[in-house]
């Protein structure tokens, strides 16, 4: 890639290009999730006797879970903040501060998928269990490839001080990530 | 972009947490008022799913800028969750239902009626268990 | 229109056909009036030696309206046929008029049974007669049927009567028929259900009174422990199956 | 967004001709002229595939239970897979990438005047899970147990569970295979959609924009809008298929009828997804060939606006005797006739753009011209299929057989081949010879009338689909319907053979045809700006400023019969715009 595009500097709506793809990603990512939402919705109406099921998940884990990744989004903000003012020093602490709680959302859910397979409830159980992981185990993977491309980002471009947008653009997928599982946590855990 | 000016992230954050507590507690405090019925329902949707709106809302709107961005972002996404209405209400009418006109499903006996032991079973339960069988 | 290729056997068989009709005469003359026209402006505006184009932009009003008329008058003919669809709906799949008859339409894997009233006309009882890949029917006898899977979906179609319903494994579903004609026909499988899918056909009979009676009276089973319900039974019946 | 530039100025061009390797300049190529060929080709030749194995069924059904030339004997099995994997590559591998991808990677950059998309890396990302995807389809065909044979629907529970279709790893592969194509997609449309909504060239207008690059955006949102359920439900299938959980299984509570729902909440807006990128080309050509400004320009594109957003309320219009609610038909019938009006206003606006014209013959105008003729005919069978009554009977059918072909081949057929002929010249710098391409016309267009035709009659006869062994059935085997089959097989076969000239057509044009300028067909749009075939940059280092719409011919008081878009305004007098 020898020459800059021209093409991507362009910004005929006003919002530079890198952020409004990353809105259009999340629009597509909205209808997956929203799409696996919707049936597990489908079926949690018919079966009445799947709140059963949720009381078995652990309110606890899913509370905490939601700690870490509201304090997340929050430390990106602030990595966003200091992005906009240049400051690479703090922009690559909070990214990796964000890092390190969504490290500890990963923990957490391995502890908690460790105990609750112990106890016998795996994807087999029921399809309460099939959906509970499919959910949880999709929105886990979003997290996890946020925490790569965010390592990515902090190490590749922030410490080289250029491609300031990027902290912004990881902050939204980051935050979307979040807000799926501000929907999830109800649905999967607190709904009985 | 850089001009607008937003509330304090620090608010924002904190004003999420008290809603997390709130959302979290929902279930408890109706327990501990010993609510039953239609009134504990009520409280648990709105404790846990009113605010998981409104956590989403502020999470869009202040942590994604979404008040401050062009018109496009937003409506891009509401248009998404609209259809996402279309699809879960053009649905609702068959997948939601155990019977309809002139049909019905045949009933299921799913294991989890039958009561699970939490420390019951341990890891035994193969994926051809699903079929019914009884504990 | 179909009954050139179809008999109508049933009471609503008609009854589609007529929609069939109706829709044919207005969709061909729409399509038939589209098409000259289309064919009239290309054979009308062909190049032409020293001959300019027009300059029309279509966004004045009057261009408009050229356009927008032929669709209000679509939305009407959209509308008769609406109109008449829902009438002709309502009749096959929501009305379930009383019944006189009942069979039950059990489908596998590749083969279809039916289960037949028998003389009491209840199922589920000693002299339920069950057979295999062959429906019979009693003329002019309103019937009940329910739909049942046993494996994959299926869809049980019946051409001449102009019925078609998939089956779905775990679920009943109910409908209803009366044949109007006697005869034999076939009974095709409408949803892919697997290897056999092209390879399930079975018969639809359609007996007077009198002869469905006998029928009856002959095939009733004398020891209702020995009938041999489908489900107990499939190797026997793919075997069925794959002779038919 | 891992691969944005910060805004910059001009930068220099090099001519990358000379110094790349075959490798990074045809295979690892971030440019999207290149991008857009390999989805070209690998259309093409999933084309063939495709086309090859509707020859081998046709001529199963033709002369049953004989030997097919250069494939054997069709088993039950091999005829369950064949269908089913004609019709998903048809419209996966074929429809999909050389209509929306190849085109839209081709025209967006050029027509909308920059140099490459926004994001060419992962642009070629795209194609790269597109060609994983292809090859995982071709490799299911040969895993033990051959390829999946559930209908390209792949309702549950028959594709869920291998004791039923027999294909314990052809159907994983399939969904695996759909499953990365729609990543793809969806990688691709990403792309389209924020090139066209930012990279736009200076003084483009929303109402500047070419026809055919709208309707390539609006059918990669409608896409990216519509496939998101279907994703979730082909996770969740996947984990039947291959873990045995019970999302769709009714006996441990799951529902298979959902698995339908989400299937055709996608299915039906997907019609369009392909419908519209082959609309927006017809209106290009037409435009181009009838020397007039498009009729109703706004009038077409908030018509196919009002059809992207109509198509997701239809979808269960598939579904009328599949076992939903029989009184949800009625809101589905409803919302089905009423998408009839926006589709109609679409044509009867191309028709207006005819009317006044000066039309020239060209190959490409004869292809365009048939397709309006011939997805009016796919068009109007639909409402026998839309209105609840007759699609009792006419459900799963030759009847929607023939119809859903109407519309499909003039879209990924007819719609591409007229791609091909009027851009050819701007692809590869040479004309496409006319006179054979004239045969390769009419050679594809009466046989295809010749195929499906007398499967209309077949359907109305009460023939259903994705049956191999009609000679079972006493009701269709009869001599009259065996001439019909017949008919209809002789008449692929032609159509089949007819390609030949335009292949060799293709490969002898790219070396000795008629050398092409930069705007051969004198037309407005800015990609006949940049040289034919376009350098990596496209348009050296002045881009172009677009001063006006894309369809001004024969404009009152100017001497050309054409305008094109960056052409400064001669002065006020003169302007009539």
């Amino acid at each position: 890639m020898g020459h800059k595009i021209i093409a991507t500097g362009r910004s005929a709506t006003g919002i530079p290009t890198g952020r409004l793809a990353v809105w259009w990603v999340i629009a597509s990512e909205i209808v997956i999730f929203g799409g696996l939402i919707a049936t597990y919705l489908l079926n949690r109406f018919l079966h009445g006797s799947w709140a059963e099921s949720a009381a078995y998940t652990n309110t606890f884990i899913g509370g905490a879970n939601t700690f870490w990744l509201l304090t997340s989004s929050y430390f990106v903000v602030l990595a966003h903040s200091a992005a906009e003012k240049r400051d690479a020093k703090t922009a690559r602490k909070y990214l990796w501060y964000t890092i390190g709680l969504g490290g500890m959302f990963m923990g957490f859910k391995s502890y908690e998928y460790a105990t609750e397979i112990s106890h016998g409830f795996t994807l087999f159980t029921s399809n309460f269990w099939s959906f509970y992981y499919t959910a949880t185990g999709l929105h886990g993977f979003h997290v996890l490839c946020g925490m790569v491309i965010m390592a990515i980002i902090a190490e590749n471009d922030i410490k080289k001080e250029r491609n300031w947008h990027r902290v912004e653009n990881i902050g939204l997928y980051w935050h979307f990530v979040d807000i799926v599982w501000i929907f999830l946590f109800p649905l999967l855990y607190i709904a009985k | 972009m850089a001009s607008h000016s937003h509330p304090s992230y620090l608010k924002i954050y904190i004003m999420l947490l008290v809603l997390f507590v709130i959302s979290v507690a929902g279930p408890e405090i109706a327990d501990i008022m010993k609510l039953e019925g239609a009134t504990r329902l009520i409280l648990v949707l709105i404790t846990a799913f009113g605010i998981a709106l409104v956590k989403a809302y502020y999470v869009l709107a202040y942590f994604m800028h979404l008040k401050f961005e062009k018109i496009y972002a937003p409506y891009i996404l509401l248009s998404m969750v609209a259809l996402l209405f279309v699809f879960f209400f053009g649905t609702a009418t068959d997948a939601m239902k155990s019977e309809g006109h002139n049909w019905e499903k045949t009933p299921i006996v799913l294991p989890e009626d039958k009561g699970f032991d939490h420390h019951d079973d341990h890891g035994d339960h193969s994926h051809d268990d699903h079929s019914g069988h009884d504990h | 229109m179909l009954e050139y290729f179809l008999p109508r056997a049933s009471s609503f068989a008609g009854s589609i056909d007529h929609l069939f009709d109706l829709i044919t005469y207005l969709v061909m003359f729409w399509f038939l009036l589209t098409m000259a026209f289309f064919f009239y402006v290309v054979f009308r505006f062909r190049a032409k030696a020293g001959q300019k184009a027009q300059y029309v932009t279509g966004e004045k009003h009057k261009e408009k309206m050229a356009v927008e008329i032929p669709h209000y008058l679509i939305l009407v003919c959209d509308l008769v046929i609406l109109i008449y669809t829902f009438k002709v709906w309502h009749e096959v799949k929501i009305d379930m008029p009383e019944f006189d008859e009942e069979v039950r339409v059990i489908s596998q894997q590749w083969a279809w049974t039916f289960e037949h009233a028998g003389a009491d006309g209840i199922l589920d009882t000693d002299d339920d007669i069950v057979t295999i890949n062959e429906l019979v029917l009693k003329k002019d006898t309103q019937y009940k049927y329910e739909l049942q899977a046993l494996d994959v979906m299926h869809s049980f179609s019946i051409p001449v009567f102009r019925l078609k319903q998939d089956s779905i494994p775990g679920r009943n579903i109910y409908g209803h028929f009366k044949p109007i004609l006697e005869g034999e026909w076939d009974i095709q499988c409408a949803e892919m259900c697997g290897y056999g899918h092209g390879f399930m056909p079975a018969r639809v009979k359609i007996l007077p009174a009198d002869e469905y009676d006998a029928w009856i009276a002959a095939n009733t089973p004398a020891d209702a422990a020995n009938t041999a319900y489908a489900n107990n039974d499939e190797s026997e019946l793919k075997e069925a199956s794959n002779n038919g | 967004m891992a691969d944005t530039a910060t805004a910059t100025a001009v930068d220099h061009h090099d001519d990358h001709g000379h110094s790349e390797s075959f490798w990074s300049k045809y295979i690892f190529s971030t440019d999207h002229k290149i991008i857009g060929f390999q989805y070209l080709f690998t259309g093409m030749a999933m084309g063939l595939i495709g086309g090859f194995f509707s020859y081998v069924f046709r001529m199963h059904l033709a002369f049953p239970g004989s030997e097919v030339p250069f494939f054997g004997i069709v088993s039950p099995a091999a005829y369950n897979s064949l269908v089913t994997n004609h019709g998903t590559i048809m419209i996966f591998w074929v429809a999909m990438p050389v209509l929306i991808a190849a085109l839209g990677n081709f025209l967006i950059p050029l027509m909308i005047g920059c140099d490459d998309m926004v994001f060419p890396r992962i642009n070629r990302l795209s194609y790269q899970i597109f060609l994983i995807s292809a090859i995982v389809l071709i490799a299911s065909f040969f895993v033990p147990q051959g390829g999946f044979g559930g209908a390209w629907t792949a309702y549950p529970p028959l594709s869920s569970e291998a004791e039923y279709n027999g294909t314990p790893f052809g159907a994983p592969m399939w969904l695996i295979a759909v499953t990365l194509e729609i990543v793809a997609f969806l990688l691709g449309g990403i792309n389209f959609i924020t090139t066209v909504m930012n990279a736009r060239a200076k003084g483009m207008k929303l109402y500047d924009i070419p026809m055919v690059v709208w309707m390539i955006v609006i059918a990669s949102i409608l896409f990216m809008a519509s496939v998101g359920p279907l994703v979730a439900g082909a996770v969740m299938l996947l984990f039947d298929q291959t873990l045995g959980t019970g999302f769709f299984d009714p006996a441990a509570g799951g529902d298979p009828v959902l698995w339908q729902h989400l299937f055709w909440f996608f299915g039906h807006p997907e019609v369009y997804v392909v419908l519209l990128p082959a609309m927006g080309v017809v209106i290009e050509i037409i435009c181009t060939f009838a020397r007039k400004k498009l009729f109703g320009y706004k009038m077409i594109l908030y018509s196919s606006v009002g059809l992207g957003i109509l198509s997701f309320f239809v979808w269960a219009h598939h579904q009328f005797i599949s076992g939903v609610d029989p009184r949800a038909t009625y809101l589905f019938t409803t919302t089905t006739l009423l998408i009839s009006i926006p589709v109609a206003l679409m044509l009867f606006a191309m028709i207006g753009t005819l009317w006044g014209g000066s039309i020239r013959f060209t190959t490409a105008m004869l292809f365009a011209l048939s397709f309006i003729a011939e997805f009016l005919i796919g068009g109007v069978t639909g409402i026998w299929l839309g209105s609840s009554g007759t699609d009792i009977y006419l459900h799963d059918t030759y009847f929607v057989l023939a119809h859903f072909h109407y519309t499909f081949v003039p879209i990924a057929i007819i719609g591409t081949f007229s791609a091909l002929y009027y851009w050819f010249p701007k692809m590869f710098g040479r004309k496409l010879n006319e006179f054979w391409g004239k045969i390769h016309f009419w050679g594809t267009i009466i046989p295809f009338n010749g195929i499906f035709l007398p499967l209309f009659i077949l359907g109305a006869a009460g023939q259903h689909r994705r049956i191999a062994g009609y000679t079972a059935y006493p009701d269709l085997y009869t001599e009259n319907f065996q001439d019909l089959r017949v008919f209809a097989t002789g008449s692929l076969i032609v159509l089949i053979l007819f390609q030949i000239p335009f292949f060799v057509n293709f490969i002898v044009s790219l070396k000795r045809g008629q050398k092409a300028g930069p705007n051969p067909w004198n037309a407005n749009t800015l990609e006949w700006v940049a040289p034919s075939p376009p350098p990596h940059g496209n348009f050296g280092d002045d881009l172009p400023q677009v001063y006006r719409g894309p369809y001004e011919f024969s404009v009152e008081g100017r001497e050309e019969d054409y305008w094109p878009q960056n052409e400064p305004d001669p002065g006020p007098s003169e302007t009539s715009k």
